[in-house]
C-alpha cells in the first residue's frame, strides 16, 4: 500500500446532508457510511417543558458521514463540506483518521483498489 | 311508551360514536402518512379540530346551520342551542351527531396542511370553519337552505363535509406553499415517506369503521322496516364502494407504477367511502361498486396531478380524497341515482342540480378560505419558520419529541 | 313480544362493548407516555386487570357489590351470579357492564405503578381490588348502600370508578416511591419522556370513544322519551366537558410554559370526561362544559403538584386525571346539578352529602389499599431489582424486547 | 310500525360493525408479531382479503353459502344478491354481517403466510377462499347444508370460520416452508420476534372488541326477553372464555419458562375467544370458562407442538388459535352444551355429530386448499426469492419502508 | 504497550451478521461492537415509486462491526469476514486504524490485556 | 498542527451516560458525539423464552461516546469514566486513536482551535 489513505469523519446536521451527498459525489466520492448520532459541542441545547417539568435538551441529533478516500484530496472533501453547511454554530466539525488498510470483501481488493 | 323514537335516538347516538371515533382514525392517517416529527402536533390539531369545533358549534355554529333559514342563505343565531327544535330525535342526540359531523370537515384539512403550519393560526382557521364557513353551507344542503329546496342530493356529506374540508385543505395548502425539500432545484416532486405505514393503515380502518356510522347513521332513523332496510343498504353500499375503490387503486398503481401501491390503495378506500357518501342511500349496490372504481381511479390520477402538475403539497393526499372524490362522488348520484339518475332514465336534471351544488360550495369554500388564510397569513402568519420547520414542529411548538426512545433517522427525504 | 327491555338491553350491551374497549386505550396511553423499554409489562398488566378482573368480579365481586346489602355496607356473597336478581334488564347484561366497569378501576393503577413494579405483586393487588376494594365501595354508592341512601350522586363513577382507582394509584405509587432517576440528587423532579406520543394519543381518543359507553350506558334504559332524552343529554355533557378540559389545559400549558404541552392537553381531555362522569346526567351543558373547565386546570396543576411538591412519581398522570379530578368531579355535582345544586338554589344540601361521599371512599380505598401494598411489600416484594428497572422490565419480567427491530437510544431521562 | 325487525336490524349491524373492525385487529397482530421489513406487505393482505372478499362475495361467495341447497351440499348461485331471501331482518342486513364473517376467515391466512408469499399469488388465494372454500363449507354448516341437517352446533363459526381459516393457514404455511433463518441447520427453532408489541397487543383488543359483535350479532335477533337474554348471555360466556384463555396461558407459560410469556397470553385469549365461538350461546358462564382455560393451555402446547416438532412456521400462532382451538371448542360444545352436552347428561351423541362437523370442513379446506396451493405454486409460485425475503417485502412488493423515519436493526434474528 | 493493537471495522449486510458473528467466535473473538449504518458505494440503489413519485433508495442499510484485536492477526479476520459474505456487489469492505491504547473500566486493565 | 490530538471511544451502558457526560463536562470536554451501539463481550448475554423457544441476548445495548480532545489528557478522562461506570462485568471499554486532523467547518479553524 503506497498511498496513504485517510478516513474522513464529517459531523453534520441531518438537514444538509441531502446536499453533501451530491457535493461528495460531485467530486468523485460515491462510497460512505453513515450513522445517525446525537451531538453536543459548541451549539446550545434548548430548554423545554414536559408536562411542567422544565428540561435541557442537549444532544442534538446529527449526522456521522464517515468517507474513506485516497486519491480525492482531503482538502476537497473539507472544501465541498463547508460549502453546504453554512455558517451557524453546531454546523459541525470534520475529523481525520489515518486508515492503515482497506479491503473489499467479495474481492480481496487492498488499498486504494479497494476504494474505487 | 314510545319505542320509536328510542330506536332512531339509538341509531343516531350509535352513528355518532363511530363518527366521533373518525377523530383517531384521521390522527392516525395524518400522523402516519407524515413525518415522526411533527407527530405531536399533527395529534394537538386534531384535538383541537373536535375540541375547539365541539364548543364553538354548539356555542352558535349549530344554529346558523340548522336555525330557522333566513333567506335559504344562513341559519338563526340561537346561542348554546337553547331554542326548541324537532329533528324527531331529542335534539341533543342530533346535536352531537352534527357535532362529530363538523368537526370531521375541520380535521381534514389538517392533513394537507400538516408538517409547515403554525399552531395558532392553524387553531384560529379550526375555530371559524366550524363557526361559519362549514355552517353555512350545511345550511344550504341539509338545514333547509336554497340547495335543499334545489332537489341537492348530498345524503350523508361527500359535499357537505368532505368537500367542504377539501377545498379548505386545497387553499391552505396553496397558500402556505410546499414543504422545504419536496420539490428539487429543477421542480421535481420528491418523496417525504410517512414515518408509519402501520398506524396509516389503522388510520384507514378505523375511518372506514367510523364510517358505518356516518352513512346509515345519516338516515337518522331506524324505526320500522322502511328504516331497517334503508340502513341495510347504506351499509352494503358503502361498504362495497370502499372495497371497490382499494381494489382499483391497488391495480392501477400495479400497472403504472409496476408495484402496487400501499398508501395509494388505502387512499383508494377511502376515495371510495367519501364518493358514496352523498349517494349512499339513493344507490344500487352495482351503482355504489361503480362510484368506488370510479372514485378509487380518480383519487389515484388527481394526487398525482396536485403533486406533480400543480406543485401543490398534499402530504396525506386530502384534497384528492375529500375534496376531489367527494365532488365526483356528490356529481355521481346524478349518473347512479335509482331515481332521477342518468343511467337509470333520469335524465341530466338531477346530474344538473348536483353540479348547482358541488360547484356553489366549492365557490364558497374556496372563496372564504382564501380569505380566511390570506387574512391570517398577512397578520399572525400561517407559516412556521425554515429552522422550525427542519428541526420539527414537535420541538418548536411543543417542546417535545414524539419518540423519545427511537433512534430516529435525521435524513428522510429521497431523491 | 316485550321489546323495552331489548331496547334498554341493546343500549347496555353497547355501552359495555365501548367500556371493554377503554382497556384498550388505558394500555396505549399507559404505553405510549412510558418508556419502551416496560411496554410488554404495562400490555401484560392491563390484560390481566382484565381479565383476573373479570374472573373474579363474576366468581365474588358482583355480589359483594350489588348482592343483597348486609348493614349498607356490603353485599352478600353469591358465587358465580347463581342468584336471581332484577335489574330492569337481563342480569347478564348487567353483570358484563359492571364487570367492565370494575375492570376499569383496577386498570388506572397500573399507569401510577408502571416501569418499577413486580409483575406478580401487582397481579395480586389487580385480584383484591376486584374482589373487594371496588365492590364495597361500589356497594355503598350503586348498590343500595349507605351512600346511596343519603342521596349521594354518582351518575356514572367519578368516585366509584375513578377515584377509587385514582387512590388506589396514589397509595401504590407513593409506596413504590418514584423511578430511578426521576428526581435528581438535588431532588429536582427530572423528565422521563414518554415513547410514543401516536399512541398516547390513540389511547385517549379510544378512552373519549368509550366514554360514550361510559356515561350514556349507565343510565341502563334507553326505552321511552324520556331515557332517550336523558341518554341523548349525556351524549353531549360528556363531549362538552371533554372538549373544554382538552382547551383550557391547552390554553393554561401554553400561557405557563410558554408552548401548548401534548400529554396534558391529552390529560385535559380525560380530566374532563372523569369530571363529569359523576354529573352527566344531571348537570346541564353549560354546567358540564364548566365542570370541565375546571377538571381541566386542576389536572395540569394536580400533575405539577404531586410531581414537583410531593415527589410522587406517576409516570402518566393517573392520581390527578383520576383520583383528584374524579373527587373534584363529584363534589361539582353539588354544584352544578340542575336540582338541588348550589349555582341552582339548591344550597349546601347536596354539595355536603357529595364531599362525604367522596371522603368515605377516599378513606376506605386509602386505608385498604394501604394495608394491602404494605403487607404485599414486606412479603413478596412490591418493587424489581435496580438492575430490572434499568435494563427494563420487558425483558426481565418476560424476557422479551418491546420494539426488537427498532435501533433505540439507551438514554432517555433527560436533565 | 315493526320495531321487532328495526331492533333485529340494529343489533345485526351493530355486530356487522364491530366484527369489520376485526379487520384493524387482524392488521395490528400480523403486523405487530412479525417483523419491521414487512409491514406494509401485511396490511396489503389484509386490506385486500376484506375488499376483494367483500366484492367476491357479494358477486357470488354468498349465494353459494346461501342460495337454495343443492343436494345439501352448495347453494344455487344468484349473481350480486339479486334473489329474493327471508332472514328476518332485510337482506342487505344479512349480507354485510355474513360479508365481514368471511372476510375473517380470509384474513386468518395472511398471518401463517406472513413474511415470504408472494402478493399476488395471495390475492389469488383469497379470492378463491371467498369464492368457494368458505361458502361451500359456510353452506354445511349454516346454509341449511348436511351439517346443519345433523344437527351440528357452530353458533358464530368457531368451525365455519375460525376453523377454515385456521386449516387453510396451516396448508398454506406447511408448502411454503419457513422462513429464511427461522431453522438452524442442526434444526432447531430460532426467534424471530415480532417489531411491535404494543400494536399487537392493540390488534388482540381489537379483536376481543370487535368479538362482541360476532359472537352476540349471530344471534340475529334481539327483539323480545328471550333473545336479550341470550345476547347477554353470550357477552358473559364469550368474555368469561377469553378472560380465562389469557389468565391460564401466562400462568402456564410462567411455570414452563419462567416467565409469564406476554405473546402467549395474548394469543391465550385470543384462544378463549375463538374455542368459545361455537358454544356461546349454549354453555353456561362456568362451560365457558372452563372452555376458555382448555382452549388457553392448548393453544400454547400446540404453538410449541406446530413449531418445534412438525417445523411448520406460524408467524402469528394462527394455525393454533383459529384452526387447532376452533376445533377444540367446537368439539367442547358436545361436552359442556347445556342441551345434550357430555357433562350434563346428554351422552356421547351430541359429540359425535360435533367430531363429524369439524373432521368434514377439515378435510375439505385442507383438501381444497393444498389443491390451490399447489397449483399457484406451480404456476405463478407461492413463495418471492430469497433475496426478497431478506430485505423485505416491503421494498420488493411494494417499494416502500414501513418506518422510513426510524433507524431499523437489520439483524433480528437471534439464536 | 507492546504489541500492536488494530481496529477492524466490517461493513456488511445486516443479513450475515449472525453468520459472521459465529465465524469470528470460531477464531477467537469474542468481544465487538456493532452499530447499525447506511451505506453506499459500488452497489446500485433501486428506483422505486411512492405515492406515484419516483424516487431512488442509494443509502442501504448495512452493519458495521468494529472489533478491536492484538492477538488475532488482521488477516484471519479478514479470511473468515471474506467466507461469509459471498461475492455480490454491496458485499462489504474492511477498514483497518491503529489503536494507540485500550482500557477496560472496571479494572483499569491496559493494552492487549484489556481485550482479553 | 503541533499538539496531539486524540479520540477517546468509550463504550458504556446507557444508564451510565447522564452520569458520565456531567463527569465530563467537569473537566472542561463539552464537545462529543454519542451513537447507540450493540455489544458483546465479556459480559454474558441471558437466555430467555419468547413463545416457548429458546433464545440467547448476546448484545447488550450499549452507547458509544466519542471525545475528540487535545489539551484535556487522555488519562483524566480514562480516570473520571472509571468513576462512573462501577465494576460489573459488561461495565465497558475505552478506546484511544490518533487524529491527524480537525476542522471546525463553519469558521474553517484546524487542530485544536476547532476544539475548543
Ligand atoms: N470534541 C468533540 N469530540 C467529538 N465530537 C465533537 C466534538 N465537538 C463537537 N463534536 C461533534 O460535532 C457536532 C458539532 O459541534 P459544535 O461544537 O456544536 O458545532 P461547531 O463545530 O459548528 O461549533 C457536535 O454536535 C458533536 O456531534
Ligand atoms: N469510500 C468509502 N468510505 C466509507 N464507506 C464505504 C466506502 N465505500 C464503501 N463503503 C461502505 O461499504 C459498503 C459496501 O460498499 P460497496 O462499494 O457497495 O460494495 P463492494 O465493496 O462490495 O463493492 C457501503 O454500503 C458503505 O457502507
Ligand atoms: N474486542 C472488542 N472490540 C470492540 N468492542 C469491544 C471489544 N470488547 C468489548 N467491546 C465493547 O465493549 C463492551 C463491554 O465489553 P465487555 O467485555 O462486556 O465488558 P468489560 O470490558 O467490562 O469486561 C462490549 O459490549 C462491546 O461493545
Amino acid at each position: 500500500m503506497s498511498e496513504k489513505i485517510s478516513k474522513i469523519e464529517i459531523v453534520i446536521k441531518g438537514s444538509k446532508f441531502e446536499e453533501l451527498k451530491d457535493a461528495l459525489n460531485e467530486i468523485g466520492i460515491t462510497g460512505m457510511t453513515v450513522t445517525q448520532v446525537l451531538g453536543c459541542g459548541m451549539q446550545k441545547g434548548k430548554t423545554e417543558f414536559y408536562r411542567g417539568t422544565e428540561y435541557k435538551i442537549d444532544l442534538l441529533p446529527k449526522v456521522k458521514v464517515e468517507v474513506v478516500v485516497s486519491s480525492v484530496p482531503v482538502d476537497d472533501v473539507v472544501r465541498v463540506a463547508q460549502e453546504v453547511v453554512g455558517t451557524e454554530v453546531g454546523s459541525g466539525k470534520i475529523f481525520v483518521y489515518d486508515v492503515s488498510e482497506v479491503i473489499r470483501l467479495r474481492t480481496g481488493e487492498r488499498g486504494s483498489a479497494a476504494l474505487s | 311508551m314510545d319505542l320509536a323514537i328510542s330506536i332512531d335516538t339509538i341509531w343516531v347516538l350509535f352513528g355518532a360514536t363511530l363518527v366521533f371515533f373518525m377523530q383517531a382514525g384521521f390522527a392516525m392517517v395524518e400522523t402516519g402518512f407524515t413525518r415522526s416529527k411533527n407527530v405531536g402536533n399533527i395529534i394537538m390539531k386534531n384535538l383541537m379540530d373536535f375540541s375547539i369545533g365541539s364548543l364553538i358549534f354548539w356555542a352558535v355554529g349549530f344554529s346558523i346551520m340548522y336555525g330557522e333559514s333566513i333567506g335559504g342563505f344562513i341559519g338563526k343565531a340561537d346561542f348554546f342551542v337553547r331554542g326548541s327544535y324537532d329533528f324527531g330525535i331529542p335534539t341533543a342526540a342530533f346535536l352531537i351527531f352534527q357535532t362529530v359531523f363538523a368537526a370531521t370537515a375541520a380535521t381534514i384539512v389538517s392533513g394537507a396542511m400538516a408538517e409547515r403550519t403554525k399552531f395558532i393560526t392553524y387553531c384560529i382557521f379550526s375555530f371559524v370553519i366550524s363557526l361559519v364557513i362549514y355552517p353555512i353551507a350545511g345550511h344550504w344542503i341539509w338545514g333547509g337552505g336554497f340547495l335543499s329546496e334545489l332537489g341537492f342530493i348530498d345524503f350523508a356529506g361527500s359535499t357537505a363535509v368532505h368537500s367542504v374540508g377539501g377545498w379548505a385543505a386545497l387553499v391552505g395548502a396553496m397558500i402556505l406553499g410546499p414543504r422545504i425539500g419536496k420539490y428539487g432545484k429543477d421542480g421535481k416532486s420528491k418523496v417525504i415517506p410517512g414515518h408509519s405505514i402501520t398506524l396509516g393503515a389503522l388510520g384507514v380502518f378505523i375511518l372506514w369503521f367510523g364510517w358505518f356510522g356516518f352513512n346509515p347513521g345519516s338516515q337518522l332513523e331506524a324505526a320500522g322496516l322502511e328504516n331497517a332496510t334503508a340502513i341495510s343498504n347504506i351499509f352494503v353500499t358503502t361498504n362495497l364502494s370502499a372495497a371497490a375503490g382499494a381494489v382499483i387503486a391497488m391495480v392501477y398503481t400495479w400497472i403504472k407504477y409496476g408495484k402496487p401501491d400501499v398508501s395509494m390503495t388505502l387512499n383508494g378506500a377511502l376515495a371510495g367511502l367519501v364518493g358514496v357518501t352523498a349517494g349512499c342511500a339513493v344507490v344500487s349496490p352495482t351503482g355504489a361498486a361503480l362510484i368506488g372504481t370510479i372514485t378509487g381511479l380518480v383519487v389515484v390520477a388527481s394526487i398525482e396531478f396536485f403533486d406533480h402538475k400543480l406543485k401543490i403539497d398534499d402530504p396525506v393526499g386530502a384534497i384528492s380524497v375529500h375534496g376531489i372524490c367527494g365532488a365526483i362522488g356528490t356529481l355521481l348520484v346524478g349518473v347512479f341515482a335509482l331515481e332521477g339518475g342518468l343511467f337509470y332514465g333520469g335524465g341530466f336534471t338531477q346530474l344538473g342540480i348536483q353540479a348547482i351544488g358541488v360547484l356553489t360550495v366549492a365557490v364558497w369554500t374556496i372563496g372564504t378560505s382564501f380569505i380566511l388564510f390570506k387574512v391570517l397569513d398577512k397578520t399572525i402568519g400561517l407559516r412556521v419558520t425554515a429552522e422550525e420547520e427542519l428541526e420539527g414542529l414537535d420541538l418548536h411548538e411543543h417542546g417535545i419529541e414524539g419518540y423519545a426512545d427511537f433512534q430516529m433517522k435525521t435524513t428522510t427525504i429521497v431523491e
